[in-house]
């Protein structure tokens, strides 16, 4: 359930910021990732961010992925 | 910039590694996806062509709107009816068939129904509209649950007290606990990312520990779904039952504290009507005594309230003589029925006007069979 | 003249009189219009005379890429042309809404006249009505066209064969999409612009690299996937799309994300769908990615069966496939 | 199907396909039309082509005497035939108000298909869409038609003489005062009908006895006051009508007393007003007379001078005159 | 049936005896008609065609329309821009211009104005609508007040409390009186047949008796307003001065006793001002203060009324600055001034956007005028 | 001012009636002619009858007429 799309914080007022999806900019409310700053990738559900996304651990997993399949090789 | 969770060569070596696993299993395992984006990108992307015959999908009472109770819908039509009342939604809800029609068709009827992108949008309404009382339609699960409780934050800073919620929020652990414990045969879960980004990891683990039961939780993108559906695989084969979380990038065990806090601060467990499973204990959410005054339902000054309860009565002593059971639906989402055995598919039931949720969506199981329907029996085609 | 549409201006007399004499004669005047006969007289060449009718009731009634007048030439101008047709006249048929900007509404017949001179049609006939206040949308259009289809053109869905390749002339989805995002309540910026383009030149282009054009749709409401199942099921075969190949703008594809909605379904404006033998199909293509409106044309697909049981369906850019259904009902935002 | 009109009606996917093909082209069907696409291909005898397009917003859709759908059929017929037009195709657009009842629609599309067949013509390209409850009126219909004008036809304001009489077919007033008595809150009980009719029989009649009448025009919106301003300021004349010649219902009369309006003004939907050479006149009105369509139509004034400010008067009943105007504005009941 | 009031004979015969008593007379005659239903009249059958060059026809301010003041179609735009009220009408007002448009306009815009036939349907939008403030603009003479008194008698017996008076209307006799007695030269006058019915004969002797003025009560058909005329042509030829009635069949000298005692029931005299003539003590008609709850203008507590209250003082500012004078109507309507000395006559000022009362309506002075524009002073052709 | 129309009353119910002017059926508020009964003709403003036709009167009116112009004869 509940349709999530990442984008990018491009600035940030209280607890709103401007967020871009692939050229479509949208107020999204900041409330719940108040930690959250300016060129950070948010998921965004909803017109609201529900979380910071992680580029280590995305990193991490992609890795994790390749390493998976590479040693079938 | 190409989008590696698509990247066919890994997708090609992840799919390669979940048929050798497969391998050594010895039966068909049936693995639930319990949330609707899950099952949009699993038939979006085609991901049933990708994996062993021994490898069942079974698509669960994933999306909110599946699992919303008739009569939910039933008293947003009613409601949507009365003078002075604006109706917001998501657009989920619109064709979803209550007892006599859809929101979509009380809207053609002259009801005043906004569909809307985020709950607090329903906020500027309200502002707008003084005059008017503007529902929301509280649907969704912890996902969503948090932007409804910022909508009532929001309201009360700014005094609008003509903004009102008819609640139906629903929490997904408890209903993982009644699908383990019904009569499905089920051999792991694939659990929802967005409802994981909020609640973390620790509200699954009773699958693991008291049930024997797999789980990990996924993102949305082929290759996560894969990868989710791998490690469910891997656990059944090395006979291991543990929650698993491969959606790092946005799931972190511990979830969104911040969101989590929003939850309890306005809403407090109680028992929950789901379509399908029944009634759940502790599976849904009702506002808090303290902020009842936003509580649609509870205002029962207000006319269109007592219209509303009035009306609902009359309906449900019209239902148990005449509309008793006309859609599985709730059969077909545990995995019980399939629509064939239903009476009114491909009759009354079609996707331009579906009597039940399965057939709202075209992801639905229902909307599926149509599909093929009149094919000799040929239903899964490629 | 009063600065606002009033009910006088549809009511026959005067007013309606001279709303017609110093706007839409003046703008769009030619010798044949300018009669104000109840029917006007026109001469065309011999040949095989094609028709088309549609209305237009897009809101907002002007939008990034267009506005609704430029959409009402242009839609229909687009269907003549889709069947082989050299357009020749043009009716136009105003509802105003009482109290709109009379502003609005010369703002509009000028995008028509220069929508007119851009394809090199007339505006041969015509009639304007005003409803009251709150039973229109400030602006209906009807358009019909009338041209004639030259010798050697024959289109049909009847002529497709299988290894006949698909051929959609740009992105996918920008009108519909644009139209979304003017919407009060959404609250999204984007640089999108409507597609509302007129494609006489593009096809003229195409048949004369293959005069066997099997068959042409302009793929408006409904979109791309509505058109393509309506092919498949007039011609009885299996349509396959390679969804990698199907040209699309990121922000297209974004708003369709955030909203939950596919863009197969959305609305376009300026786009054609072709089924063209497989022997010319690079040619044709090459001929239309020649033209600006053609610059971002691609094979998206092809015939693959005849079958008892038409299909479209894509092959996902993991290598797998799903069915591509006609749209059922209207797309709704969601959130799940 | 839904048993009201809903937005997906118009979406362009399958519920526009089902209620495209199980109710308009099973109640209009044929060959043209049942290939829906892009724009139909026709088949005309050579000839100079006429083309004229009309909306339709009547409220309410059925009233006594016809209803939208005949109205839409027969209204663009008889712009047809008014400059001598032998009418072949309609095109046909339906703009829909989201809720409106699918039985309203049905009765109006088999209203459209009686109202063609009984004419002749077919209906040949089709539109239909929705727009939101709230942004329509139920129904409204563009036709657009086209047809052949046979050769030695040429009727034209130019043409017109001192001395030619001027012809009205029929009671004036007949359709507007029926629909202005459906109006809620008037709440006046008559067995008024409209007069909408086809006048192509009658227009045939008339062009056999004399094909060389001026002019024709159907006085619709506007009235007869209205048609017979604009012919004299065209040919420059000044018109006299007899106003004791001039046929109208008790009725019509008693609800403009009623409401202080003039009929002069009032719309007509099956009437026709004609300048006929003089020596011709007697004759072409008999030819009239002989038809259910001509049986009270009358000469009711003639052209009196050429003249640089033109203008229609009136001679009043008793022997006075006054000048007759074009309608300014709309038509409001008064009580003063 | 033959309508014998327009008998050509007849007709012939009593415009032979106009012409003859006309010949006795050393002078130009300058008559009045002071009700619109005249002037339609006199238009409408070309009666002036038949008059002798030395009967002079003057349309007075006859139409209850042309001397309602522009504030009072102010007030009523301004109200129809307010929420929730309904402006009810009959169609007469609907174009006449105040300082910014007129009510067609405001309807235009978005108001909502509601024509009527009779005054008590006014009541059945405020039965339909109780949520709305149902306003009637109550303009009119004697013939008309009585249907508002029995609005408000009605309203008062089923405890309608959200239908509204904005209340204009004005009595007939005093006008009479003050045309009299102002600088304009009159020989006679044409009296209202319908006032007449109401009020009998008795509020004109005055005309008479005081000034020597004759005054004929004449009906609307063209023999009947002929008889009047020759009945005054008598009376200037033997030098009496008498209230005379040739509208028996309707009118008789008492009037309609029941129609005025509902008058009196509802309405007190007030001053009243009239376009063209200012201001005329006693010509006006306001509420009893015991039935003040229907007059809308004293409704203070209301926010309808507050708002257009303030905004006249505004637009009253904003008039006196921009817009004083543009329209001589007062000026024509009592024949001291001819159309082509208005300057904004066929400029800014045309049938279609009529500046004053006299191009409003197809009778009035200026739209007759309009008619001949440019054709070298040609005025009066046929 | 105030257009007025002669009709006859075809039926009466307390204080409305129901008035038929060439053709035409309108229900009319009767409660200014209390007197009024059924075959009556009244004169009818703005949907209320403000007087009955005195059908004497008239026929005595028309007579005047005729005898005034006769006697020029
Ligand atoms: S076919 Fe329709 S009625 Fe039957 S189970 Fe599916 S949704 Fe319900
Ligand atoms: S012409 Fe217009 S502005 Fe001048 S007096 Fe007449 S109505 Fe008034
Ligand atoms: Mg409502
Ligand atoms: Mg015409
Ligand atoms: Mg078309
Ligand atoms: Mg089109
Ligand atoms: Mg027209
Ligand atoms: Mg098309
Ligand atoms: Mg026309
Ligand atoms: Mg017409
Ligand atoms: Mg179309
Ligand atoms: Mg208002």
């Amino acid at each position: 359930m509940c349709i999530g799309v990442p984008g990018q914080i491009i600035s940030i007022i209280r607890f709103e910021g401007i967020v871009e999806t692939k050229g479509i900019q949208r107020k999204v409310n900041l409330a719940l990732v108040p930690e959250a700053k300016v060129g950070d990738y948010v998921m965004v559900h909803a017109g609201t961010a529900i979380q910071i996304i992680n580029n280590e651990e995305a990193q991490a997993t992609l890795k994790l992925l390749e390493e998976l399949v590479g040693d079938e090789e | 910039m190409k989008n590696r969770y698509r990247d066919p060569l890994l997708i090609q070596k992840v799919t390669q590694k979940i048929h050798q696993v497969t391998e050594s299993l010895d039966r068909t395992v049936r693995l639930m996806e319990v949330c609707g984006t899950h099952t949009h990108s699993i038939f979006h992307f085609g991901i049933r062509d990708l994996l062993p015959e021994k490898v069942e999908l079974i698509s669960g009472p994933g999306c909110p709107v599946c699992v919303t109770p008739m009569e939910f819908i039933d008293q947003a039509i009613l409601l949507s009816r009365q003078p002075d009342v604006i109706i917001t939604t998501f657009g989920d809800l619109m064709r979803v068939p209550g007892k006599r029609g859809s929101l979509l068709q009380a809207k053609a009827e002259g009801a005043d129904v906004e569909i809307l992108y985020s709950p607090l949008d329903s906020l500027k309404l309200a502002r707008e509209n003084p005059e008017k009382l503007v529902v929301f339609l509280g649907v969704g699960f912890e996902t969503t649950i948090p932007l409804s409780a910022l909508a009532i934050q929001q309201a009360e800073v700014e005094g609008i007290r003509n903004f009102k919620i008819l609640n139906a929020h629903k929490i997904v652990p408890p209903a993982l606990r009644a699908l383990t414990t019904q009569d499905i045969r089920l051999d792991g879960f694939i659990l929802p990312g967005h409802v994981s980004a909020i609640i973390g990891l620790k509200p699954y683990h009773f699958l693991a520990e008291e049930f024997g039961m797999p789980g990990v939780v996924a993102g949305f993108e082929p290759l996560e779904i894969l990868l989710g559906i791998l490690k469910i695989l891997e656990q059944l084969s090395e006979g291991r039952a543990e929650i698993e979380n491969v959606y790092r990038r946005v799931v972190c065990s511990e979830g969104n504290r911040r969101a989590v806090e929003m939850i309890n601060k306005y809403f407090v467990l109680t028992e929950s009507e789901w379509r399908g499973l029944g009634m759940i204990p502790d599976s849904g959410l009702m506002l808090k005594d303290e902020w009842k005054d936003f509580d649609l339902l509870t205002q029962e000054n207000l006319d269109a309230v007592k219209a509303v309860q009035e009306e609902m009565e009359q309906l449900s002593e019209y239902s148990s003589q005449n509309m008793d059971g006309p859609c599985i639906c709730g059969l077909i989402l545990t995995g019980r029925k399939i629509p064939l055995d239903c009476p009114s598919f491909d009759k009354v039931c079609t996707p331009e006007s579906p009597l039940g949720a399965c057939m709202v969506s075209a992801e639905g199981t229902c909307a599926a069979y149509y599909r093929y329907r009149g094919r000799g029996g040929r239903f899964h085609v490629r | 003249m009063s600065d606002k549409i009033l009910l006088g201006h549809g009511s026959g007399g005067t007013m309606t009189r001279k709303l017609i004499e110093n706007l839409i004669v003046k703008t769009l005047g030619n010798p044949t219009l300018n009669k104000l006969t109840d029917a006007a007289t026109l001469n065309l060449p011999s040949g095989r005379l094609a028709m088309t009718t549609d209305s237009f009731v897009v809101t907002p009634p002007v939008f990034p890429g267009g506005d609704i007048g430029k959409l009402a030439v242009y839609g229909t101008i687009n269907d003549l042309v889709m069947v082989g047709t050299k357009p020749f006249y043009l009716s136009l048929a105003f509802i105003l809404e009482e109290g709109i900007e009379l502003e609005l509404f010369r703002r509009i017949v000028d995008s028509i006249a220069e929508a007119a001179e851009n394809v090199g049609v007339e505006i041969v006939t015509g009639d304007t009505k005003v409803v009251e206040k709150g039973k229109g949308d400030q602006i209906y259009i009807n358009t019909t066209g009338i041209g004639i289809i030259p010798d050697g053109i024959e289109m049909s869905p009847e002529r497709i064969q299988v290894g006949d390749k698909v051929i959609l002339s740009g992105t996918m989805g920008d009108h519909g999409i644009t139209i979304l995002a003017c919407r009060k309540g959404l609250e999204m910026k984007t640089d999108l612009k409507s597609d509302c383009a007129p494609l006489h030149r593009l096809v003229n282009a195409m048949l004369d690299v293959e005069p066997k054009i099997r068959v042409m749709r302009d793929p408006t409401r409904g979109g791309v996937a509505s058109v393509l199942n309506e092919i498949a099921e007039q011609a009885g075969v299996e349509i396959k799309v390679e969804e990698s190949r199907v040209p699309i703008l990121p922000q297209v594809q974004g708003m369709c994300d955030l909203l939950g909605l596919d863009p197969f379904h959305v609305a376009n404006e300026g786009k054609l769908i072709a089924v063209v033998p497989a022997e010319s199909a690079e040619e044709v293509l090459s001929a239309m990615r020649a033209l600006p409106e053609g610059k971002d044309a691609a094979i998206i697909g092809e015939v693959v069966a005849k079958t008892e049981y038409p299909e479209v369906f894509v092959e996902t850019e993991i290598g797998t496939t799903r069915i591509l259904e006609m749209l059922a009902g209207d797309q709704l935002p969601r959130i799940c």
